[in-house]
């Protein structure tokens, strides 16, 4: 496969791209997806290939076009919504938890829902409180969605055409920070399974599970780590629903430590559901110290950029929560 | 604007027989204590489901809301399997995990009733836009209370649909309350269709108790839609003779309004009285057809009454496809 | 003081009447409060008393009075906004989470927004997925916010007039299958701090942290579970946020074992949040099993009954949790 | 309808001039990497914040958008705080916490701006509530854009204005796009006042650029509320020199429409004239403004840069009341 760098925002415009050409029942909806490229150019160039049927420039109207994005899948289309922010989501989340979530199930089955909702989250930019929120726990606590997370461009383009060719509502989470980060990714398509983690990172003395910009976070924090003569193995889930709780579990049961990281408030995070799982399965006997988290302060994201960086897990944050854990 | 022949019209007119006696039977059973959880009976509107709908074809599509019996039935949709849904049985168009404000059957258009107000215009939206994509041909109308158009998603959609010139039908059901809420209260405007007028669309207010008027309104707005010139928000004016829900004692309305409605403005009496006047019926006919009403609902009250639960390996089954 | 048996609505409504004839500046608004007493019977007499000014009926327009309860609140009232099933604060999210829960830390300060938002949740009245979900626990992963949970007449009085007080947004969660249910309550008002859980049953065993409608159940299956010479410890946290992390690191220090019950998904529920919490505090040297949690099965829920029942823990569910954690 | 002083057009002109100056300046700030995050400038709208305000009392209220430092400035709101916020300093309007889309400041009835299209609106049926209810007599202005009209908070919003009569101004600069988007393409009426209608509320289109005209329509608008004969809806045609935010190539519009708005459409140039001609003003003393307004200017980055930025430790400070 011809392999080439290209960015995350790249990586996720090429697989939203290749769907199109290959599949006519897939199409991009948004504010601002057209000429202007979405706030964040993920989708530059679209329009001029696919015009503006398939790239449907929408009015400032969440509720209606998340709900037209969940009434075109019901109906056989394969919609890829784009919300700005992933914060304005919340002027949509009746479609998508309400809807969406539930249409399958209410109806016996006789209905199924495969669209794609684009949420970028994260703080970092500089945005403040209602821009740089990361609330992808709300989603993978509603039974019905897929919730995916992609750290890198080759998964980000991976997970893409997976979500699409789903039969049911992907909320997909992109990162503000990770737009411009560049990896290497295959030209041709490629799925990447829901479900199936990453180890990023082999080591021996603790398990880190971190999500979204905190993998990079924490493979930074390794190194420094290993320094100091300390091992750890980093896994990147990649999706939280589903989620690869085996080969987190593995891991810990050779580590005996466990650290979950993640950028969203510690406090009623998913990083708990990731840790609570990992305390109630079998690697609990294996366990040599508890299963601890680093997530975000229990703040509004402040503008303030030497405020906005305390408000969420930094590399430093990372290596003395790690040393914290070791010496329990 | 079609003429319909005595055979049709004699087709509505049980229909809206159907209708109620379904409602009727529904209401029955609730206080037998057969039927658990809630229901929003459509008594007395059974003009704006059945002439809506026969002015669309089966490939056409309705999306409703919580008081979506009528509409069901109207579309196409059985009663057994309605009947057996409303009892929780696995035979129902849910399998039974739906229960009265889920009720949909994708097959004749029905694309579901909705427990939230006004979300089954933004779905509809989509549905409609599906059609245009696919280049289907089909019209979606979208059932909703005079209520739900002080949400946000109906503005949106509204507005979506008009600027994106979708094929659509918007029809509300004007029965002058919301729950309790007094629609005279709860807009500033005489008539729900003069919200058309923000969104550059036709609006018009119609009496939802003669189905022929609201079936010759909804056959111009369709074939607009058809034409691909657009969406049309129709009001029709009707009146829910039962409470809101299961318990409702009315309190926020009089009696007397509602005497004159039932007395003087039932829809189906207004209907048969017209077609005996045409003389496309008679006494005798109009017997036949309580006879087979009866038969027909008899019948899959039966059937859901002798239909099995869902076993409970089932309550995780169709949540993702 | 004087005490008699009221019902769980009694005791809100009460609560909210006295503080209406104590501060003008409280007033309660909503869909159908007024001579409709509310879908639940909650208001009832409320506007004979205080009038349709101060008991304000709202059009059907979510976005609208939850705006609106937020704006009135910063502006120096004391609005209470009656949400008539929680499962439609879908459509309020923006002015809650966005606005609301932010605003004093976006102003740096200089605002506050006192306003108790009621929302009934759960299952087990045959509303089916779109009126029967439980989902406190994405407001609880909201900094900014207040989380109550009133599981009894008692508490839902005391904690109503806490919650009017309070200079914060109070989400408040009622259970429909409560409002019938009658506790004593004192006639005079009285508060009940945030942040004090109730050991609601002594036990040597096990500790069951339990929420809303499961601290009866869990009290149930304490009584089945006692004949059968097994000890639990039943907690109610009462306020989600703030938790009385003390009283349950506490109980389980005594107890060694420790289950959290709830009816929300178990997937991403306010238990995995408690459950992590146990697992990093200093209690954890003391557990002799896994800190557990039982929840709702990862479902929409289903309008038959029998389906509804089997959604979320019932009695026999708990005790044999319980059976299964002691024998860990 | 106040016969506004001499005086006081000139502190309208001033205040238009401060406002350019103030965007033009944090335009600078920004390129030098002094300012981060995003901005929304409000050059070629001066008038519709300056003439909005102009018939508000202190005690007035408004809210604003994510375009609003020209709202905040026209309330009175001052530069300093303002220029401190922005570069994020503690002795910002919100400590170095808020930044630029969420500027507030309760002492002058600025009630804030905010990151959510449309947001302001339900928040200002509120702080109108509260007047009605505390008897305290003031208005609620909220300043909102033509993309914000397609919002369903915009709908809500208007309608329980209305119904409930609330002393509102509802204030839409339409400056042709929202973001992108050209409101041509994003509703189907020719003017967005004719949106009122839904609402029952009286509904007028005015130019923009003209601050006086700005003024007199907001004042009777204003007059309206204070009589507790409910809310108007104000749509002042104007338009937005810059791009949208930080990065915008301005694709979606051509540089002779642009061109067009400044030359013979620049709202400060225009209102500089008649006062000439009205013998206000003279090009000495509009010599003597942009002094001050440089001064002025000069003294808030000053003030900014040497503000101390705000201690780790306030990061969880003012979460909770
Ligand atoms: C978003 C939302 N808000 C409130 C409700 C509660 N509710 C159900 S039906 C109804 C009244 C709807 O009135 P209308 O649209 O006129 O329909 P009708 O019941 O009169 O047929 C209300 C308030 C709901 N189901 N969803
Ligand atoms: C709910 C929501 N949707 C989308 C956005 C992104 N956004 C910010 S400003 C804007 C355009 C608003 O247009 P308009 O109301 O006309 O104001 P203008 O920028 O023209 O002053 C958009 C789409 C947002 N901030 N909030
Ligand atoms: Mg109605
Ligand atoms: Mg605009």
């Amino acid at each position: 496969m011809m392999v080439r760098e290209i960015t995350y925002a790249d990586a996720i415009r090429e697989a939203m791209s290749q769907r199109m050409r290959a599949d006519d029942d897939v199409f991009i909806l948004g504010e601002d997806i057209g000429i202007y490229g979405g706030a964040f150019g993920v989708t530059n160039g679209m329009i001029e290939e696919f015009g503006p049927e398939r790239v449907r420039i929408t009015p400032i109207s969440e509720a209606a076009i998340s709900g037209c994005a969940v009434g075109a899948a019901m109906m056989g289309m394969r919609p890829i919504l784009e919300i700005q922010f992933s914060d304005f989501v919340m002027i949509a989340m009746d479609n998508i938890v309400n809807q969406a979530a539930k249409m399958r199930y209410m109806f016996g089955g006789k209905a199924q829902v495969p669209t794609v909702i684009r949420l970028p989250g994260g703080s970092g930019a500089g945005f403040a409180a209602q821009h740089s929120q990361s609330l992808e726990a709300w989603m993978a606590h509603v039974p019905g969605l897929i919730v995916v997370q992609p750290s890198n461009a080759y998964d980000a383009k991976g997970l893409m055409k997976t979500a699409i060719n789903n039969n049911n509502p992907v909320l997909f989470y992109e990162h503000k920070l990770l737009y411009n980060s560049k990896g290497d990714v295959p030209e041709e398509e490629y799925e990447i399974p829901l479900g199936v983690a990453e180890v990023k990172r082999e080591g021996t003395d603790l398990t880190v599970v971190a999500t979204g910009v905190m993998v990079h976070r924490t493979l930074e924090a390794a190194k420094e780590l290993e320094k100091e003569g300390i091992s750890i193995e980093v896994i990147d889930p990649r999706t939280l629903v589903p989620l690869d709780t085996e080969t987190i579990i593995e891991s810990i049961k050779k580590t005996n430590r466990a650290l979950v990281v993640y950028e969203a408030v510690e406090r009623g995070g998913y990083g708990a559901e990731i840790a609570s799982m990992i305390g109630e399965s079998d690697a609990f006997d294996f366990l040599d110290a508890p299963v601890s988290r680093l997530g975000g302060v229990a703040t509004p994201i402040p503008y303030n950029p030497k405020l906005e960086k305390a408000a969420v897990p930094q590399v430093e944050n990372i290596i003395a929560k790690v040393k914290s854990v070791m010496n329990k | 604007m079609a003429n319909y022949t005595s055979e049709q019209k004699i087709n509505m007119l049980y229909d809206m027989m159907l209708i109620r006696g379904f409602e009727e039977t529904v209401e029955k059973l609730f206080q037998d204590g057969k039927i658990h959880g809630t229901m929003h009976l459509c008594i007395g509107q059974e003009a704006t489901a059945v002439g809506a709908c026969a002015a669309l074809t089966r490939e056409d599509k309705i999306t409703s809301n919580h008081r979506g019996h009528g509409h069901s039935i109207a579309k196409g949709t059985e009663v057994k399997g309605m009947m057996a849904e409303l009892l929780g049985k696995e035979t129902g168009y849910c399998k039974g995990k739906g229960g009265s404000m889920h009720i949909a059957d994708l097959n004749v258009g029905n694309l579901g009733a909705n427990g939230i107000v006004a979300a089954g215009l933004p779905l509809g939206t989509g549905a409609a836009l599906a059609s245009k994509m696919k280049n289907e041909g089909y019209v979606v109308l979208c059932f909703f209370g005079d209520g739900s158009t002080n949400e946000g998603a109906f503005h949106e959609a509204l507005n979506l649909a008009s600027v994106w010139d979708l094929p659509m039908v918007f029809f509300c059901e004007n029965n002058l309350y919301g729950m309790s809420g007094s629609i005279k209260e709860m807009v500033n405007v005489e008539h729900i269709s003069e919200r058309a007028k923000a969104y550059g669309i036709p609006g018009v207010t119609i009496n939802g108790n003669d189905v022929l008027e609201v079936a010759k309104t909804t056959e111009e707005a369709v074939a607009r839609a058809r034409k691909g010139e657009g969406p049309t928000l129709i009001e029709a004016e009707t009146y829910r003779w039962r409470g809101h829900s299961r318990s409702d004692a009315r309190k926020y309305r009089s009696r007397d309004e509602e005497k004159d409605w039932r007395k003087n403005r039932d829809p189906i009496a207004r209907f048969k009285l017209q077609l005996i006047e045409e003389n496309v019926l008679t006494e005798e006919k109009f017997a036949e057809l309580e006879e087979r009403m009866e038969k027909d609902l008899a019948e899959a009250v039966q059937f859901a009454e002798e239909s099995p639960e869902p076993s409970l390996d089932t309550l995780t089954a169709d949540i993702y496809a």
